[in-house]
C-alpha cells in the first residue's frame, strides 16, 4: 500500500462526471487515498483541499474542450500557497477539436503540469506513474 | 416549497422578466413585440414545428446535427455548410453561457478572435445579442433550435426566440441533473417554468416554438423509464405554461428491442400522461439520440456506431434523430466530421426509411415493460407532490424515487445503477429506492443473473465499469477478457 | 451430354491433371502428395474450416476482406497489414488470372514492377507459382482463401492448395454466369467438378479445405431464390466430388426481413436438399455479402451500407460475412481502406452479437416463400436432368428455368426482371420461364403493385434502372424525383 | 432524332454487364443507334463493329481496373483501320485504386480519348456532348 492522497476533479464549468467517478474506483483500488471534488471545481478548490489533505498529488481532469482557459495558472497558485512540491496531472479531452496529442502535451507541460494524458490512457498505468513522481518529489 | 406546476401570471412573469433583462447588457434590447413580429415574419421554411409536422405526416426521421463555434460569422459559415446536408438546423451553446459565467464566455469570445480558431466549446449566443443571432437565422434556410445544457436559461430564451430561433431544447429537469452540480432542483424547474411561459406567450401570439426536453440525461446506462419519466413530467410543466409542440427524447441504448420499444412506449406514454392531464390540443413528436455515452476513438468504428443509431432511430419511428460525428472520441468536430456524421446517418435512414421493423410479441413485452416501470414511479411523483406534478418532481428527486445515474447533481440521489443484460439491455442491478413493482425488478435481476452466469462473475461495480467503457472499446457489453 | 453428378474415378483425374498441369509453365512443379504434406504440417490456426466450425459453435460471425495486389512482397504486406483486423484472410485473383490468359498477367506484373504500384485488381497466384504462394501462407498467421471467378480454376486449385491455402471460392455456375461471356455451362461445371475432386482428394488424405460457391452472382438486385438455387446446386456437386466443408453464400437485398429469412432459409434449405441427395456427413456454414451492386462514392454514406450489412450479417446467424471498403464505388481501396471497412465491419458485429432478432411471424412467412420457390425451382431441375444435378443444372439455364438478372454469360437467359417493393424487398417483376408457383408470383405482383401505386407509374425499366442506381445515390428504393 | 450509330462495350477481360446494359437503355433513349458488343470486347472487336456498322463513335467502358492496360492504342488501331473521324470515349472505373480524376483524365487523353468520363457521369449529358463531337467532326 502507498500512502499518497491525490486530490481529483474536474476542472471549470465541466459537467462530465462519469470519468470522474471511474477514475475515483481505479484509483483507490490501486491503493491512492483520493478526495473526489467531483465536477465544475475551480482551481481555488483543488489547492484548498491539496492543503487541508496535505495531497502529495493533484489530479485536473477536462473533458469539455475549455482545458486551455480553465487550465492556465494552477501551477502558479500552487506556488503561491506553498504547494511546491505537489504533482500535478491532467488528463481528459483537453482542447477544443481533435488535435494532435503531442501538441497538446506541449501546450499543457507548458503550463506546468507534469504529465498529460489523453482520454485513451491506461489508469493502471497512469496510477504507478503516479507513484513514481510521488516518490521521486519526496 | 413556493413551487406549483400552474400557468404563471402576467404580472409574475413581467416582474421575473425585467429582473432576468438586467443579468447581462445584452437583455437590454430585447423586446417580446418585436421578436413576435420577426418570428411571424419568418417564412414557414424556418418554423421547426412546421418541419416536425410534416414528418409525423410523412412518417419521415428528420436528421439535425449539433454545432456551434465562438465567432459569429464562423458559426454562419459553420451551419451553412452543414445545411443542405440535414433537414433541422441547431446552434449548440458554450458552456460558460450554459452556467450563466457570462464573463467567462467574452474572455473565450476574446480569446477565440486572437487564436483564429474557436475556444469554445459553442455559440455564446447571449454575449453576442439579439441582432447578432438574427444575422444566423437570416443566414440559413433551413428551422434552427437552440440547444444547450443551461439551468438558468430564461436570458438564452429571450433572445435567441426574439432572435427568431423556432426551437428551445431543454427542461428544469433534464438541463440540471447531467449538466450542473448544486443548483437546487425547484430553482431550475422555476426557471423553466418561466421559459416554458415564455414559449406559451409567443404560442398565444401565433407563433409556434417547439420545445424539446433533454432526453439521453447522463447518456450513460440510463434506462429507458429513467428518461421518459422525467420526459414526460417536463412535457406536462410545459404544456401547463401553454407550450403546445413538444418533442420527447431518449437517448439509444444500443440493443435493437429496448431501442424500439422506448420510442414506441415514449409516443403512448407521452400522450397517455398529457390527455390524463387535460391537454388535448398539442403536437407531440419523438427525438431519438445517436448513442450518448463514450465513442471508439477509430473513425471506421464510430462511423459504425453513428450508422447503426441512424438506424434505429428510422425504425423505431422517431420524428428525427440527432446525429454523431467521427470526431466524437476527439473533440468537437470540424465542419467535415460533422458533415461525415449527418451523411453517414442519411444514407442509413434513407436505407430504412420505407422498412417496417416487424412485429413481434417480444418488443410488445419491452413496451409493456417500460410502460409499467413509468406508471408506477410517475404515481409516486404525483403522490409526493399532492397531485402537483412540480412538487412532486423536486421530492422525488430527494427521495430516490427518480434518480438517474451517473449523473453530477447533488440532488440526484444516485443510488439506481444499471447494467447490461446478456443481450444488452440496459437492466436495473441496484435500484435504490426507486419504486418500481417487485416483479418488474425481478425480472430484471433475473436478466442480470443470465449475463452473471455467462461470465462466470457476480454482477458488480466491476461489471458497470466495463460496460460503461465497452462501446468505445468496440463492444456493446463490457464482458471480462 | 456427357456431364453427370458423379464422382470422378482416380484415372479420369489423373488423365486430366496431366493436361490440366501442362497449361502453365508454373503447373509443373505442383505435387500433390508434397501439397497434402504441406497442408498437415499447417498449425490448426491457418486452417479456415476450424475457424468456421468455431465461430457455428459459438454463434459467432467472422470478418474477412477481400485482397489482392499483384507482386507478392506487395501482397504479403497487404494481408499483414489486415490480418489484426480480421477473421480469415483472402487472396483476391487479378482477372486476367481469372480468364486463364496468364500472359496477360504477366504483362500485368511486368508493368506494375515497373511502376511501381499495383497494376493488376488481384493477385496473380498461378504466375507466382507454388513457392511464392506458399510464401504468402507462411507470412500470415490466420486462414487464407482463394477469392476469385475464374470459370476454369484447375491450375489455380491445384498450386494454392498445394500452397496452404484451406479454403476456395467458387463453383461451376457462380463463377461462370456473373464472371464469363462465352464460357459454355457445360464446360465449367465439369471443370469445377475437377475442382471439387481435389478439394475430395485432400479430404480423404486427412486435409479438410472449405468449399464456398459464390453467393452474390452478379450482386444486382438477385431475388434470394434465385442465389440459394445456385448456391445450393454447387454444394451438391461439391459434396458428390468429396468435399465436406461447404458454405453458401448470400449477397445483402438490403431489406431487414428478407435478408434475414435469406440467411435462415438457405442454412434449412442446404441441410433439406443435402440430407434428401444423401450427404449427412458434412459441415455447413453460411456466409453473408455486404452490399455488392453499386455503392455510393460519398465516403461517409459508404462506411454506412457496410455497417447496415454488418448488422444484416450479425442478426440474421451467418458465419461470416464478406467486408467492403469506404473506397468501394471508387477503385481497389488502399490497405487502410480495406481496413477501415473491416474496422467498421467489427464494431457493428460487436455491438448486435449478442442480440437475438426478435421471432417474428413477418420473417417466418418470408422465410417459407423463399422455400417455396427453392423447392418450385429444384424440382424442375432434377426433372430436367432426370435426377442428375449437375445435367439438370445446364438444361434448368438452357430452359431459362435458372436464370440470374443482369448477368454477362449468354447461356444464362436474362428473362428474369427483378424490382424492389414498397419496403425494399427484391420481388419478380418479369419472371420469365422461372417455374414459380402461381400464388407465389402472384404474392410479388401484388408486392410490386403497391409500390407502383405509391409511386403513381408503372413498373416498367425504368423502375429497375431507379433500383439499380439507388444505394449508390443514397436511397434503398429508386423512387421518382 | 440523330443519325448517329455508336458502338458500346466493355473492353478487354472485364465482366462487369450492368453498366453496360444502362448506357444501351439510356443512349438508345437519346435517339442513338446503339451496337451494344456487351462484356469482354477486344480492340479488334470494337473496330471490326465500327467499321461494319459505319459507327461515328466507338464508346469504351473499362471498369474492373485494367483500364490501362487494355484501352492503350486503340486509336493507333482506329487510324490503322482507316478510321479517321471516329469519336472515341471511354468511361468507367479507369484505373486501380482511388485515384485523383483529373489524373485520370490526363492519362486517357494521352491514349488519344476524346472524352473520359467517371462512374458518376450523367448519360443525358453524355449523350448531348456525343451528338455535338460527332457533329464536329463530320
Ligand atoms: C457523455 C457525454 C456527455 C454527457 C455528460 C453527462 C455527465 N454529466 O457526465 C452530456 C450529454 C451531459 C454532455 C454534455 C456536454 N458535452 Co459531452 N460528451 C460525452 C461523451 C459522449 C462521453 C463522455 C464520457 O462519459 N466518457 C466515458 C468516460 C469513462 O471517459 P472520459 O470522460 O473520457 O474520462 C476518462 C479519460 O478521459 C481519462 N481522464 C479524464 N480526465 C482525466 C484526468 C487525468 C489526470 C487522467 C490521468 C485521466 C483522465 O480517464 C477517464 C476514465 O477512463 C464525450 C465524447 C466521448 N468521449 O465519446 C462527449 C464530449 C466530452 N462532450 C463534449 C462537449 C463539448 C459537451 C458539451 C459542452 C456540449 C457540446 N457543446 O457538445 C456539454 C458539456 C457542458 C458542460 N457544462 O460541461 C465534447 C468535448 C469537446 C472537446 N474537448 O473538444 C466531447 C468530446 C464530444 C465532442 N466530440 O464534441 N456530454
Ligand atoms: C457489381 C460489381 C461486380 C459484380 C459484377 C456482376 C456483373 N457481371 O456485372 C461481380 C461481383 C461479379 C464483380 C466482379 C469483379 N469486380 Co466488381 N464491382 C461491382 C460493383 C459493386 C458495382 C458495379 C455496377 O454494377 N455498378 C452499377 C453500374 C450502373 O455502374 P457502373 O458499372 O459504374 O457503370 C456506369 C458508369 O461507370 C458509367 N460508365 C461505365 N462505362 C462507361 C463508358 C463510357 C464511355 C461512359 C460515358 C460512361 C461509362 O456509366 C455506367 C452507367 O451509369 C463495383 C463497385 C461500385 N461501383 O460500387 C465493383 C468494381 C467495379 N469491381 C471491381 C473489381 C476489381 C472486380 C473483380 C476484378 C474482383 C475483385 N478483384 O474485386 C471482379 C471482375 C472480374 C472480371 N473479369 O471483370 C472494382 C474495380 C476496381 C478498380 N477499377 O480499381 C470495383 C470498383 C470495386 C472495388 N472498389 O474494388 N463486380
Amino acid at each position: 500500500m502507498s500512502d499518497i492522497t491525490a486530490v481529483l476533479g474536474v476542472i471549470g464549468s465541466d459537467c462530465h462526471a462519469v470519468g470522474n467517478k471511474i477514475l475515483d474506483h481505479a484509483l483507490t483500488a490501486e491503493g491512492i487515498k483520493v478526495v473526489n471534488l467531483g465536477v465544475m471545481v475551480s482551481q481555488d478548490e483543488f489547492i484548498n483541499a491539496a492543503v487541508e489533505t496535505g495531497a502529495q498529488a493533484i489530479l485536473v481532469a477536462s473533458i469539455y474542450g475549455h482545458g486551455e482557459i480553465d487550465c492556465d495558472g494552477l501551477r502558479g497558485r500552487c506556488l503561491e500557497r506553498g504547494l511546491d512540491k505537489v504533482v500535478l496531472y491532467v488528463g481528459g479531452n483537453l482542447v477544443i477539436g481533435k488535435r494532435d496529442f503531442a501538441e497538446v502535451e506541449t501546450l499543457f507541460r507548458g503550463m506546468g503540469y507534469d504529465r498529460v494524458f489523453p482520454p485513451t490512457v491506461d489508469l493502471k498505468e497512469m496510477a504507478n506513474l503516479l507513484k513514481q513522481d510521488v516518490a521521486a518529489r519526496s | 416549497m413556493k413551487l406549483k406546476s400552474e400557468k404563471m401570471t402576467m404580472e409574475a412573469f413581467q416582474a421575473e422578466r425585467e429582473e432576468v433583462m438586467r443579468t447581462w447588457p445584452t437583455g437590454q434590447g430585447v423586446d417580446f413585440e418585436d421578436g413576435v413580429r420577426y418570428q411571424l415574419a419568418l417564412p414557414e421554411s424556418k418554423r421547426f414545428s412546421s418541419a416536425l409536422a410534416k414528418a409525423e405526416r410523412e412518417g419521415k426521421t428528420l436528421c439535425q446535427p449539433r454545432a456551434g463555434v465562438a465567432l459569429v460569422d464562423e458559426h454562419i459559415k459553420l451551419l451553412q455548410f452543414l445545411e443542405p446536408s440535414c433537414d433541422l438546423l441547431p446552434s449548440t451553446i458554450d458552456a460558460y453561457t450554459r452556467l450563466n459565467h457570462y464573463e467567462k464566455a467574452a474572455e473565450g469570445v476574446a480569446r477565440s478572435l486572437a487564436a483564429g480558431t474557436s475556444l469554445l466549446n459553442g455559440f455564446p449566443a447571449v454575449n453576442h445579442g439579439l441582432a447578432e443571432c438574427r444575422r444566423v437565422v437570416e443566414a440559413l434556410k433551413k428551422p434552427v433550435q437552440v440547444r444547450h445544457g443551461t439551468p438558468d436559461a430564461r436570458l438564452l430564451g429571450e433572445i435567441t426566440l426574439a432572435a427568431g430561433f423556432t426551437a428551445y431544447e431543454g427542461g428544469g429537469i433534464s438541463y440540471n441533473i447531467p449538466y450542473a452540480k448544486k443548483v437546487p432542483l425547484e430553482r431550475s424547474i422555476r426557471h423553466w417554468q418561466y421559459c416554458d411561459r415564455l414559449v406559451g406567450l409567443y404560442e398565444e401570439r401565433g407563433v409556434r416554438i417547439n420545445r424539446e426536453p433533454f432526453g439521453p440525461l447522463s447518456g450513460t446506462l440510463v434506462p429507458p423509464f429513467v428518461s421518459h419519466c422525467v420526459a414526460i413530467i417536463e412535457g406536462l410543466l410545459a404544456l401547463e405554461q401553454g407550450c403546445k409542440c413538444i418533442t420527447l427524447g431518449y437517448g439509444q441504448a444500443g440493443n435493437i428491442v429496448q431501442d424500439i420499444a422506448a420510442i414506441r412506449s415514449l409516443r403512448e406514454l407521452g400522450h397517455e400522461f398529457f390527455r390524463a392531464a387535460g391537454y388535448e390540443d398539442y403536437a407531440l413528436s419523438t427525438v431519438f439520440h445517436q448513442w450518448m455515452g463514450g465513442f471508439p476513438e477509430n473513425e471506421a468504428m464510430a462511423f459504425s456506431v453513428i450508422a447503426w443509431g441512424s438506424a434505429m432511430a428510422a425504425l423505431s419511428g422517431a420524428t428525427k434523430v440527432i446525429v454523431k460525428t467521427p470526431h466524437e472520441a476527439s473533440g468537437i468536430p470540424t465542419k467535415e466530421a460533422n458533415k461525415q456524421g449527418l451523411d453517414a446517418t442519411t444514407q442509413l435512414l434513407n436505407m430504412v426509411r420505407e422498412q417496417v421493423f416487424p412485429a413481434s410479441p417480444v418488443v410488445d413485452l419491452e413496451v409493456e415493460l417500460i410502460k409499467r416501470e413509468v406508471r408506477a414511479v410517475m404515481a409516486k411523483v404525483f403522490e409526493l407532490g399532492n397531485g402537483d406534478v412540480a412538487v412532486g418532481a423536486v421530492r422525488a428527486f430527494e427521495a430516490g424515487v427518480l434518480d438517474v445515474p451517473f449523473a453530477p447533481a447533488t440532488c440526484n440521489a444516485g443510488k439506481l445503477m444499471p447494467v447490461r443484460d446478456n443481450e444488452g439491455a440496459v437492466r436495473i442491478f441496484e435500484v435504490g429506492r426507486v419504486p418500481l413493482p417487485d416483479d418488474v425488478l425481478a425480472y430484471h435481476k433475473e436478466k442480470i443473473a443470465e449475463r452473471a452466469k455467462a461470465e462466470n462473475r457476480a454482477p458488480v461495480f466491476q461489471m458497470v465499469v466495463d460496460d460503461i467503457y465497452a462501446i468505445s472499446k468496440s463492444k456493446l457489453i463490457g464482458r471480462p477478457r
